[in-house]
């Protein structure tokens, strides 16, 4: 893997200001996504998986420049994303594409199913409107629909049936790049299969790189080839996907696989953290995760760990005094 | 512990049938379901969304909104008495003393403009003869049983200034607050996060020991029941179709859709697969269902009576299913 | 303290656009004065000194700096018949006042109680009927209520219950003699309103997730209903009624004023509108912003006092 | 292709198409609400007849004598110099007409605009300015402010109008700007940005279809409240300039009822009473209709 990374994130951050006083001055701020890098290849996936509030989402709002960062960069294929202006943005839109979470909130109620898959076709005027229809037809032949169905509106299709719309607008303008926010956390175990399953054919059979968002360790697992845990707006490890969950290093990383509640097992097997995933405006010193930790140690509480390289143990990062 | 050796069952649901009135007609959300509950243990009621599940779990309490909802069919037995025949005065005072129940939103299930104090206080003192101050004292004990810290001092604050988290733990508490012998919790840890979660469910297991509930545990994780329930009932469009004990259900399943839907489950594992396993096509639409068994449109299983004829659950090496062919029985 | 001080700063730019508005509308495109005051045939130089005295020579900007040093230092001067206008004012409010009042708060105190009784009944005949006087209530015009009511209460062909018109009270059973017919008038035409509007509130609070979490653990629906759901209600009715006391303190009262040959403020008012008075408008105008930005305070005050998730921070 | 076709496909036969049609099947099951479609329809039409010249064209002559009783010849008797009573009041029925759907559309436009703008901008300078207008215009009473508008724009036939306009749209603008700010963190807006479609693109073709429930509600309670409003002005003066409308006709009748005859007022306020009446009835069923929390 020598080969220029597609997608390079570096140092990237997001502060929310927080107000306060007469007249509503900024008195501090929100860190919400605090200095994460991490490189995606062409044709690979990387899983984020964390929980609610750990800044997964805002991440990925970012990639897509949905929401401005504070700081860091976004080169996507060597160029910076955070410096193009709306216009130079709009080329780079065609290759950068987003699977959303709720199947009954991305898709516009009031249009078809096919003027909502043939929209970015329009936006970007690719080939004679014939053309489009065609690749309309195409789209939903492949997700798995009718050709009918572009004549009908969401609140006729099923939730998976709606994802698998989302999907083929995403697939539309043939991009190089996913970003999928939790894309079956919505839906029904059985259905979940089915789209994940068709998300990781259309990685395969068509070279899209791939981020993949997600609070279930399960289903990142399933999609991705590492894996990236985050916690309070930092990324506290990441690694190959066997690896990490199979070895994890954070221990973090650690109770989170162990919280994921699995057939087979009883209860008693598992890590249970103790308190609550503190405050993101109210950060503990030091690393964020040691006031639940159940290893930790004096230096933690005072000096945040950075993420660094793993030696002998594997590739992969960890941010985490246990390894110095 | 073990459920055989108690005497009666606590609660005997017999053939439970709920309708509700659409814009497209009736709708039949609960089809003649029975099962029932022992003492002390934890039952775990799975199914995907829209099976029934939650409207069977409401039924028990008697909450299905009505109109639409109406229960045209079948008797609720809790220790004998059928609750169905109760009138509204009489079955309110049982729910929360007899028979609680805790959902899945702790945010908005609590309300936002009392405290968490005299919201607990007030169903203590509805069911048991307590003074404010006393009310108040027990109701600080039960929020510190449920790992509240500072519990005293928590009373006075309101649902919103409480992560999901504690609020669900409140929940807890006021479940816990007149001494159920059944508490049906709807998806208590869905909206949780998964370190969350796994706090919480280990909370209800111990307490529910120590307050001998029973615990009819409503949810869509299979995950969650396998680790947390002795018995598992399976729900597909309004039936029950397979049921059984915890380990050997999901060893091994006797139900096609129980199988599929285990095998569909993506799990960690050492290498990623190729291909998840899927259960084709989708949930059929609960106003047009098939006359004959309601998964023969997705069962691979598939023969000509499925179609035709509409299984009931029987006895089947141990689980009780509701297949003409299931799967590795010895017949 | 600090909520409040801050809540009074945002209240400025509203103030400068309330006169603003009404310094183009009443004074600078209104009636021009300058015939009125110089009666029929003037000389040419007579024009000009009028309009240089009324200001109508100098710019849009200078005019209404001026007019807002006027609001400033509260110095409304004379109005055109003579009479200082803090003196029309201090006559004109109170009867205005003790006019709308008993009317006002008896259409949302009986609102709210008719509202909470239909809620409680939801889909039963009392809901029904209520409901059904509601959108009657609502469908008739104003003024044709209180011409009716006149004509059933005060006129010879009716119950002749009731003094005409006028206002002449010197005593108690004056005052509760004219007030009558105005005070049934608004009343039964806000009660349409309010009851809608206040069943839909209730109604809409019934559904909430809490309501059956309360019955789940066997609280009474009467006590869930005027505890639980009730309180969750205030905010939206504390809305609603402060909002309408702007309203109702100045504008509401013209129509029955007018109708009835009331002196109130409404209708001075609406004179000075049509005679171009500037002072009368420049005092009313101001009094009605900073009673607007009085209430909207007031309002979040409650509003923070009631709902425990907003904060006074 | 595969299973998902032939379950979509089976199910479309009975489940055909848009939300408008769903919309439409629970309103026609609304008997109020048809009724009062039908009542509206009547009224149409009257009104129409007097666009056309079919009818009321004689409201002006004096047809006949003082006070005349209910006849033949006039329906409704005639007024205090003897013009018929009945076509006067099928004429204002088109002036209602004329003001209703002038102001309710105009209103409606303007609200549903500004009030998008608003809710998309929420939080910035523009949502500041416009909410800073509404409130302002807002503290201002109704009347008043209309009575303003009127000698501002003096002789004007249209004052009442652009000060009913004015104050009318503000409802449907903070109505739309809630459910902007609702509309605007769905996922579908989030998915048009990430296509590249421009804001202003967002707005009109995934927002603003996305409030037609509101917009149209609204536009029949701006339609009611420009009937009633009306007759108020009319009365005090500052209304209906030329031509006939209830509330000239029931300004004239308060001069006769204390005389003892009510023929003027009682046709003037039942017509009223009628149109708004049947209004409201459709306007609620409507809106019961429409409510997407019903229809979704």
């Amino acid at each position: 893997m020598n080969a220029e990374p597609l997608v390079q994130v570096r140092g990237l951050s997001k502060y929310f200001p927080i107000h306060g006083g007469l007249f509503r001055r900024v008195v501090a701020g929100l860190k919400a996504v605090d200095d994460v890098s991490f490189v995606i290849h062409a044709g690979r996936t990387l899983g984020l998986v964390g929980e609610s509030g750990c800044g997964k989402s805002t991440l990925g709002r970012m990639l897509l420049r949905l929401q401005e960062p504070t700081a860091g960069q976004v080169l996507f294929a060597g160029e910076d994303l955070t410096r193009l202006d709306r216009r130079q943005m709009l080329a780079y839109r065609q290759r950068i594409q987003a699977v959303f979470q709720d199947p009954y909130g991305s898709l516009s109620p009031r249009r078809t199913v096919g003027q909502t898959v043939r929209e970015p076709l329009d936006v970007h005027r690719v080939g004679t409107p014939g053309d489009r229809q065609q690749r309309v037809d195409e789209l939903l032949a492949f997700v798995g629909l009718s050709a009918q169905a572009a004549h009908r509106y969401p609140h006729e299709f099923s939730g998976g049936q709606r994802q698998r719309i989302g999907i083929a607008r995403a697939l539309a303008l043939n991009p190089q790049f996913l970003v999928a926010d939790e894309p079956v956390s919505a839906l029904d175990v059985s259905v979940q299969s089915q789209v994940l399953n068709l998300i990781v054919r259309l990685q395969r059979e068509r070279g899209i790189a791939l981020l993949f968002i997600s609070h279930d360790l399960a289903v990142v697992q399933h999609v991705s080839d590492d894996i990236g845990v985050m916690y309070l707006g930092r990324l506290v490890e990441i690694a190959p996907a066997g690896q990490i969950l199979t070895a994890p290093r954070h221990p973090y990383t650690e109770a989170l696989i162990s919280a994921v509640p699995q057939i087979g097992r009883r209860m008693h097997s598992r890590i249970v953290l103790g308190g609550e995933v503190p405050s993101a405006r109210t950060p503990p010193s030091g690393c964020a995760f040691h006031p639940r930790c159940p290893r930790v140690m004096a230096v933690c509480r005072s000096v945040r760990p950075v993420l660094k390289k793993n030696g002998d143990e594997g590739s992969g990062s960890v941010a985490c005094h246990l390894y110095p | 512990m073990n459920a055989a050796d108690a005497p009666a069952p606590l609660l005997r649901v017999k053939d439970l049938t709920v309708e509700f009135r659409t814009m497209d007609g009736i709708v039949r959300a609960v089809d003649a379901v029975s099962f029932d509950i022992w003492p002390n243990e934890t039952v775990g009621l799975v199914g995907e969304s829209g099976c029934g599940k939650t409207v069977t779990g409401l039924s028990l309490l008697r909450l299905i909104p009505s109109p639409p909802g109406q229960i045209i069919n079948g008797s609720i037995e809790l220790e004998g008495l059928d609750l169905l025949s109760l009138d509204a005065g009489d079955m309110e005072k049982r729910r929360g003393s007899e028979i609680a129940m805790i959902f899945q939103e702790p945010m908005t299930s609590l309300n936002p403009v009392f405290t968490i104090g005299s919201q607990i206080t007030e169903v203590l003192r509805r069911h048991r003869q307590l003074s404010q101050r006393q009310a108040r004292e027990l109701a600080a004990s039960l929020l510190a049983k449920v790992s509240i810290p500072d519990a005293g001092r928590r009373l006075d604050d309101y649902p919103h200034q409480l992560s999901g988290g504690m609020r669900q733990r409140v929940m807890i508490a006021m479940a816990l607050s007149c001494n159920p012998k059944l508490l049906v919790a709807d998806e208590p840890t869905t909206a949780l996060d998964v370190t969350t979660q796994a706090q919480v469910l280990d909370q209800m297991r111990e307490l529910q020991n120590e307050f001998r509930m029973a615990v009819l545990l409503v949810t869509h994780d299979l995950g969650v029941v396998a680790e947390t329930c002795q018995r598992a009932l399976v729900m597909y469009c309004g039936s029950i179709v397979e049921a059984g004990k915890t380990e050997q259900l999901f060893s091994s399943p006797r139900h096609p859709y129980t199988a599929g839907l285990l095998a569909s489950i993506p799990r960690i594992r050492a290498e990623r697969i190729a291909e998840l396993p899927v259960i084709p096509g989708r949930v059929p639409d609960p106003g047009n269902l098939p006359a004959g068994c309601r998964f023969a449109g997705r069962c691979s299983h598939v023969q000509s009576r499925c179609h035709q004829e509409r299984p009931t659950l029987r006895s089947v090496n141990g689980n009780a299913v509701a297949c003409h062919y299931p799967l590795g029985a010895d017949i | 303290m600090q909520y409040v001080l801050r809540k009074m700063l945002t209240g400025i730019p509203l103030i400068l656009g309330v006169t603003l508005v009404s310094f183009a509308l009443m004074v600078y495109f209104g009636p021009d004065m300058t015939y009125q005051l110089l009666g029929k045939n003037p000389t040419a130089e007579q024009i000009i000194e009028v309009r240089h005295q009324l200001g109508y020579d100098q710019s849009f900007i200078q005019r209404y700096l001026a007019y807002l040093t006027e609001l400033i230092r509260l110095d409304f001067g004379n109005s055109s018949s003579g009479e200082p206008v803090r003196s029309l004012l201090a006559k004109t409010i109170p009867v205005s006042l003790i006019l709308i009042l008993p009317g006002f708060l008896l259409g949302h105190i009986l609102g709210v109680l008719l509202a909470l009784a239909a809620a409680f009944w939801r889909g039963r005949w009392a809901d029904k009927l209520i409901m059904a006087i509601a959108v009657i209530g609502m469908s008739v015009s104003f003024l044709i209520v209180i011409i009716a009511f006149q004509i059933l209460l005060c006129s010879s062909d009716g119950l002749n219950l009731f003094p005409v018109r006028g206002w002449n009270v010197q005593s108690l059973p004056d005052y509760l003699s004219y007030i009558a017919v105005p005070t049934l008038a608004t009343t039964f035409v806000a009660l349409g309103y309010e009851t809608r509007f206040y069943r839909s509130v209730f109604v809409e609070e019934m559904t909430r997730d809490y309501v059956r979490t309360a019955r789940a653990f066997g609280l009474s629906s009467r006590r869930i209903f005027f505890r639980s759901i009730f309180k969750n209600c205030l905010i939206p009715i504390i809305t609603r009624v402060m909002f309408s006391i702007p309203q109702v303190a100045i504008g509401g009262s013209l129509l029955i004023e007018s109708y009835f040959g009331i002196p109130g403020i409404g209708k001075a008012t609406y004179e000075a509108i049509i005679t171009g008075d500037q002072p009368v408008l420049k005092a009313v105008v101001s009094l009605t912003a900073i009673l607007f930005v009085f209430v909207m305070t007031l309002n979040d005050i409650l509003y923070r006092a009631v709902d425990p998730r907003v904060s006074l921070k | 292709m595969n299973e998902f076709s032939s379950v979509a496909g089976a199910r479309a036969v009975n489940r055909r198409n848009s939300i408008w049609r769903k919309v439409l099947r629970k309103f026609l099951a609304d008997r109020t609400g048809v009724a009062g479609l039908a009542a509206v329809l009547v009224y149409f039409v009257a009104a129409l007849g007097v666009w056309c010249g079919w009818w009321g064209t004689d409201w002006a002559d004096l047809g006949g004598s003082k006070w005349e009783a209910v006849s033949a010849a006039h329906w409704f008797g005639t007024n205090i110099i003897g013009q018929d009573i009945f076509s006067r009041a099928i004429y204002a029925t088109s002036t209602a007409f004329e003001v209703g759907v002038v102001v309710a559309v105009l209103a409606t436009i303007i609200g549903g605009v500004l009030g998008a703008f608003a809710g998309f901008f929420a939080g910035s300078w523009i949502d500041e300015l416009l909410l800073w207008a509404m409130n302002v215009l807002d503290a201002i009473p109704f009347y008043l402010f209309v009575a303003a508008v009127a000698y501002s724009l003096a002789g004007s036939p249209y004052a009442m109008h652009v000060a009913m306009i004015t104050s009318f749209w503000i409802g449907t603008g903070r109505l739309v700007r809630g459910e902007v700010i609702k509309l605007r963190n769905m996922e579908y807006i989030e998915a048009a940005y990430a296509i590249g479609l421009s804001r202003f693109m967002i707005i009109f073709r995934h927002i603003l279809p996305n409030t037609s429930h509101i917009l149209l509600v609204q536009a029949s309670i701006a339609f009611v409240s420009a009937i009633k409003a009306e007759v108020i002005l009319s009365f005090l003066g500052i209304g209906i300039r030329d031509g006939m409308s209830w509330g000239l006709m029931i300004e004239e009748s308060t001069k006769e009822v204390l005389a003892g005859f009510y023929n003027n007022f009682i046709a003037a306020s039942l017509l009223m009473f009628g149109l708004v009446m049947a209004f409201n009835a459709l306007s609620d069923a409507l809106q019961d209709a429409m409510d997407p929390r019903k229809v979704a």
